[in-house]
């Protein structure tokens, strides 16, 4: 348990450290101008999409975000090497089933829109990943003991096909001498929504994976059973 | 690369590369550890002897390895590194041999000849040290072989034994390494160079180099068993009766007094030494051991113990011989390396024979053993005469030299020293002497076994400690004789005087 | 500049927050949590730092950095409650019993 | 057709894991030949960094300040060897060591901890190191969770969140640096950054978030848990790489980035703490009384020596004597990686014959298998800082150096610290010599315990002795 004095001491301390944080924060902000916002706004044409943001994420800094898919599957690895599943959830009654069968294809349908816009607005991979994967909770928490999962074999596959497709390019165009991830003029464009496309799929297993818990087997229909 | 620049390596490897190899052989590979062991030291003992001649020759040998900038790894060959390494050389051949026989059936031999090889790698490095690193690096291998070797029995006993050995030798194993250290910071890397390198050492770090000594002096003294840092060598004596002989004539102690000489010599200069007041500190602490460890040999009952305590006595000879400003008292230390070596390997051998053939491990039951057991008791006797230093075996060529040489440098205490340890030597060996050949033969021994051979025990037990006595008379009889021990000390006498 | 500092400050206000929850509370689901205001809190700063008045566009890179970090947060939080779920299973107490 | 071996010796373990998730059944061969590809491309690379000076690799084109890049320099390389190595060693010994299943969860996130070790070691930018730092964490804490008992997952779970709080934290530094200055790239940023509130602020943010993660004293309470319950070939990697890579982080930032901003006072807080870390650490090793805890507390006390050194670097003026310094703490975190790998691993071996690894009781254990008994002492030699190891060399810089600026401080921490790691190591020794008769070989499962030896045999001998390369590679862009 905490003693006393700390009870008192870390709030003071704490407090000074925000003092300081706030303090050096308005200073660099006032002396930061423009950053890099300018150089990346000029260079967005370039990227093969008008989005600035998914130039950044996809192109400029693909490598970070090629990286932060591995940290999305290290966390579903992880999860899988933590033993089975929980049991799954009663099967939903009937009203609630017949919504889910509404709001589920709903979901899919939104899931497409937002991967196609991010190259222009709003939206990407992540966005569309993160709605595929709530269509799979939505029919977990419906009864799916399977949350609409494919087997295991294919299951596997899903999940790193993002990893996969995103480095696979990356030293297929190193290869042929563009460096890696170095998109070729003209087929950026393609390039990101061939990854983005990938991407989504495997976020979104996943996030529905991660959230079942517990390694895939290939007869999901036991487990319902225990 | 060319020969003489791998000489001094080739040394080194000719044990270590075996010792590498028995580790990785079965328990069952008698044979192959033997022709491993014995292909080791006779390529060791070839070596050695061409080194020999061509350091007489004024060849020099270095082995340099630079580790990083201005840390070099250095193994070269002067005569006083070339008379310890024939001595370790010759006495490892003779040790391996009795070991083989000594250990006949018992657990874990690879393990054993493995760090034994290392052990005398360790020990041939640091004889052959070209800088004070390289000295360290080797004295610290050291430690790490014998520990092992120590604890082999793996009794309580050996390992509380080896604990106290670790202790002391860890312990001084890090004082040499501050030494070292500080020295090395104060005036770079420290070769070893004949008449020394402190010579014109500026006045106001003379302080400190004069602290940095004792430091040295500190490390070096536990494995030289100087009093009051002798406490792990009775302990020590749990180990096999190969190990003992090996720690006490060749490897451990003679590696503490070694680097004694090497500091006094070859780092401060005799020079610089005598003038700071630190040859007399030297000698002081050194006949205080010589006494002690007498004095406390008396007092033991078992063999391998009172043998103990004589090593710590006897051992100090040479640091009181490089004590003693003037070269006829440095001949008298330095030819005590050998000299004593021979003796003690010799009676520890008679000592592992008695109790391996008999049972017997303490004086109180050595009546009447020289009927019984006459050849290892004629052995025993040659060695105990020489350590009392009775002509013409080799100990009294030591005595002698020592003083004389206190004589000529007017230390009139020293010679009231050797008396003193003299009749003590005497007073703890001639019982022992009297009992084996003047007393009958019990009736039945503490744990005899009997041999089938016509030998009074195995040819490989018997023939070690002959052959070393027979080495240890003819260094006496034949003192003036070429490459005997003794000519060889004056020709480093000569050197380290010489300019 | 206003709206800029209070973004930030508040970001900067939730950092130190989840910091002390961190600290003080124990339980290992708590800290999560703690750790996850935290994460609010820096990506709320980054996001302060992107905005460049109403006029100009955004600054990009401080949005996908954090896009990024809140993906890298929602993985970690993922695994952290499975290793939770597990103590929970394994013990049927809470995962925060130490 | 081109070869960017910088993005390779990230990719292919990256691939390694994609695939080995993809094929479970095959996971070990699969796994494998990752390995193997991954330590090849990273010697290849090492070599030419050694021969013909750092290279740097731009993703995407774009350069800094707007992309990010990979760069290999003397610094990066020499932690990349000792990783790649005692990774690969870690992958053939875990080849053997896990079972079936346990193989099937073990190799995606190995290799997926690799690949964020080699993206540490060749990142150049601040961001991008905050991914990888996170990937190594998520990926570590899994492996550490492997073995399956309650301790371990608490455990992990406690070293997850640590992990976590400590990237947060350097994230706010990161943000602080961009909102200042505007950019992430570590050269461009160093080329810009002035001694300052802003400046100092965000060194102490990244610099804490980075000691949660080295384990730094007092910051350490996470490890011991964490390395002793793992299964052996996950304790060898998180306590010999894992935690290293942070220091590096520490290091490659007092070096590159924030050499300006620094003070001797700075310097001072960190080798204090580390004269901490190493004093308690050595310790409580010597009080553990399982062996996996013991390796795991001297890891804490081997930590502590690396952060000695700044103290030094600071007082020390450029020059020979400063290169000197610098080779001498890379010299002790590469020959601690070996060392500890080695040890951990010859734990493994003794824990898995015994059953358990309770020091006292592991005499019969120990004697039984000779090859890791060895090989615990070999790791022991360096641990301790014995000659003819790295670790006796760097020591010996270290405190010359010392002596030389007058420091008596840290000479006496030094030593202290040896002695007390002479005891632990012996402690455990001791038990090797029993008088039970063992008739033995000495190796008896040449797959794991070859590996053990060769890694300890590499810190105890080679590293100290064949330590001039190490210069030679420094020289390439770290040494002045």
């Amino acid at each position: 348990m905490t003693p006393a004095w700390a009870k008192v001491l870390i709030p003071i301390v704490l407090i000074a450290i925000g003092a300081v944080l706030v303090w050096a924060f308005s200073l660099a902000a006032l002396e930061g101008g423009d950053r890099l916002a300018l150089i990346a706004l000029e260079r967005v044409p370039e990227s093969g999409v008008s989005n600035p943001i998914t130039s950044v994420l996809l192109n400029f800094r693909a490598y970070d975000t090629l990286l932060e898919v591995a940290v999305l599957l290290t966390a579903l690895l992880g999860i899988w090497s933590l033993g089975p599943a929980a049991p799954a959830f009663q099967p939903a009654s009937p009203i609630l089933g017949g919504m889910i069968a509404w709001v589920v294809p709903l979901l899919i349908l939104s899931t497409g829109y937002m991967l196609w816009a991010g190259g222009h607005a709003p939206g990407g991979a992540f966005q569309a990943g993160a709605l595929l994967g709530a269509a799979g909770v939505t029919l977990a928490l419906g009864g799916d003991a399977s949350a609409g999962l494919p087997g295991e074999t294919r299951l596997r596959f899903l999940s790193v096909l993002g990893v996969l497709v995103f480095t696979a390019v990356g030293v297929i165009l190193m290869a042929l001498g563009y460096g890696f991830l170095t998109y070729p003029e003209g087929y950026a464009k393609w390039l990101i929504i061939f990854i983005e496309t990938a991407a989504t799929l495997s976020i979104g297993v996943t996030l529905a994976a991660a959230y079942l818990g517990g390694e895939p087997r290939d007869e999901r229909t036991s487990r319902s059973a225990t | 690369m060319n020969f003489d620049a791998f000489l001094p390596a080739a040394i080194v490897l000719s044990s270590m590369i075996p010792g590498a190899l028995i580790f990785f052989l079965k328990e069952e590979s008698h044979r192959l550890r033997t022709v491993l062991n014995m292909t080791g030291a006779l390529v060791k003992l070839v070596l050695v002897i061409w080194m020999i001649w061509g350091v007489y020759d004024g060849h020099s040998y270095e082995t340099r390895l630079t580790l990083a900038p201005g840390i070099d790894l250095v193994l070269s060959a002067d005569a006083l590194s070339v008379l310890f390494v024939a001595l370790s050389t010759l006495l490892w051949l003779v040790t391996t041999i009795y070991a083989i026989g000594y250990l006949e059936d018992s657990p874990n031999r690879s393990r054993f000849f493995g760090f034994f090889s290392l052990c005398v790698s360790a020990t041939v490095g640091i004889a052959l040290s070209g800088t004070l690193l390289t000295f360290v690096v080797f004295y610290e291998i050291l430690t790490l072989a014998t520990y092992p070797l120590v604890a082999h029995r793996g009794t309580p006993d050996a390992a509380r034994g080896a604990k106290i050995y670790l202790a002391y030798t860890m312990g001084g194993g890090a004082l040499l390494l501050v030494g070292a250290i500080w020295l090395q910071a104060l005036v770079g890397p420290v070769e070893f160079t004949q008449g020394g390198i402190l010579g014109n050492a500026p006045e106001e770090i003379r302080g400190t180099l004069v602290i940095i000594f004792f430091v040295l002096l500190g490390g070096l003294g536990v494995k030289a068993a100087l009093v009051p840092l002798h406490g792990w060598l009775p302990q020590a004596m749990v180990a096999p009766a190969p190990v003992s002989a090996l720690l006490h004539a060749v490897a451990v102690v003679k590696a503490g007094a070694f680097g004694i000489v090497r500091v006094v010599y070859d780092v401060y200069g005799v020079q610089f030494a005598h003038s700071n007041g630190l040859l007399f500190a030297l000698g002081i602490i050194a006949s205080i051991t010589i006494i002690y460890g007498s004095l406390m040999a008396l007092t033991q009952d078992s063999l391998k113990k009172r043998l103990a305590y004589s090593t710590v006595s006897q051992v100090s000879y040479i640091a009181l011989g490089a004590s003693i400003f003037g070269p006829i008292a440095t001949i008298g230390g330095v030819v005590h390396l050998v000299h004593q070596g021979l003796m003690k390997i010799t009676l520890f051998f008679c000592a592992g024979n008695y109790a391996e053939a008999l049972g017997v491990h303490k004086v109180s039951e050595m009546d009447g053993v020289g009927k019984r057991m006459p050849g290892t008791s004629l052995a025993f006797t040659l060695g105990a005469l020489g350590m009392i230093g009775i002509p013409p075996v080799a100990g009294f060529v030591s005595k002698w030299y020592l003083g004389l040489g206190a004589a000529e440098a007017g230390a009139n205490w020293v010679l009231a020293v050797l008396v003193a340890s003299s009749l003590l030597n005497a007073a703890y060996f001639l019982p022992i002497l009297y009992k084996t050949w003047f007393r009958p033969t019990p009736t039945q021994w503490p744990a005899e076994h009997p041999h089938p051979g016509r030998l009074e025990i195995g040819g490989a037990l018997l023939w070690p400690p002959l052959i070393t006595a027979a080495l240890a008379l003819a260094a006496g009889l034949f003192a003036a004789a070429p490459f005997t021990p003794l000519e060889w000390a004056s020709l480093i006498a000569e050197r380290e005087y010489g300019r | 500049m206003i709206t800029q500092f209070l973004y930030g400050g508040s970001g900067i206000l939730l950092f130190l927050l989840g910091t002390w929850s961190f600290i003080v509370h124990p339980p290992l689901i708590r800290k999560l949590i703690a750790i996850n205001v935290m994460g609010a809190g820096v990506f709320h700063t980054l996001v302060a730092l992107a905005y460049r008045g109403l006029t100009a566009p955004a600054d990009p890179v401080p949005h996908a950095l954090v896009l990024t970090g809140i993906v890298v947060a929602v993985s970690a939080t993922a695994l952290a409650l499975a290793f939770g779920q597990r103590l929970d299973r394994d013990h049927g107490s809470s995962a925060d019993d130490d | 057709m081109m070869i960017d071996l910088l993005a390779l010796a990230v990719a292919f373990p990256l691939l390694g894991a994609v695939v080995v998730t993809a094929t479970p059944s095959h996971a070990r061969g699969l796994g494998l030949a990752s390995a193997v590809l991954t330590t090849l491309t990273s010697l290849v690379l090492s070599l030419g960094v050694w021969r013909d000076g750092s290279v740097r690799s731009d993703f995407g084109g774009w350069g800094a300040p707007l992309g990010i890049g990979l760069q290999a320099d003397g610094l990066s390389v020499a932690m990349l060897v000792m990783s790649n190595l005692v990774a690969l060693a870690v992958s053939v010994y875990a080849g053997s060591y896990f079972s079936a299943t346990a193989r099937r969860h073990f190799w995606p996130l190995w290799l997926l901890l690799w690949s964020a070790l080699n993206g540490l070691f060749l990142a150049t930018d601040l961001f991008n190191l905050y991914v990888t730092l996170e990937l190594l964490g998520l990926s570590a804490a899994a492996l550490g969770a492997l073995s399956g008992t309650r301790a371990a997952v608490a455990a992990n779970l406690r070293y997850l969140l640590v992990g976590l709080l400590g990237s947060m934290t350097y994230l706010m530094g990161v943000a602080l640096l961009y909102s200042r200055y505007g950019m992430l790239d570590i050269g461009l940023l160093a080329e810009v950054i002035e001694p300052g509130l802003v400046a100092w602020t965000a060194m102490a943010l990244m610099f804490s978030g980075l000691f949660l993660k080295a384990a730094l004293f007092p910051m350490h309470f996470w490890l011991p848990p964490a390395h002793a319950n793992a299964p052996a070939p996950v304790s060898a990697a998180l306590s010999a790489l894992v935690v290293k890579a942070a220091f590096y982080l520490v290091l490659r930032l007092w070096l590159d980035l924030f050499d300006p901003v620094l003070n001797a006072s700075v310097a001072n807080v960190l080798g204090l703490l580390g004269a901490g870390a190493v004093i308690w650490g050595s310790w409580r090793a010597l009080r553990a009384e399982r062996l996996k805890l013991l390796a795991a507390y001297s890891t804490v006390a081997q930590m502590g020596y690396l952060f000695i050194a700044f103290p030094l670097l600071v007082a020390t003026p450029p020059g020979l004597a400063r290169d000197n310094l610098l080779a001498a703490v890379v010299l002790l975190a590469m020959t601690h990686g070996f060392a500890k790998a080695g040890f951990f691993l010859a734990a493994g071996l003794v824990q898995k014959t015994a059953g358990h690894d309770r020091i006292n009781e592991l005499g019969g254990a120990a004697q039984a298998l000779p090859a890791a008994t060895f090989a615990i002492g070999l790791a022991g030699v360096a641990l301790i800082g014995l000659p003819p190891s790295g670790t006796f060399l760097a020591k010996w810089i270290m405190i010359e150096q010392a002596m030389i600026q007058g420091l008596w401080w840290w000479v006496v921490v030094i030593m202290l610290g040896t002695l007390l790691a002479a005891a632990y190591i012996f402690r455990v020794l001791g038990h090797a010599f029993n008088r039970e008769p063992t008739p033995y070989r000495f190796v008896n499962d040449a797959r794991t315990e070859i590996p053990a030896l060769l890694l300890a045999f590499i810190s105890a001998f080679v590293l100290g002795l064949i330590a001039q390369p190490l210069w030679t590679l420094l020289d390439q862009g770290v040494l002045g």
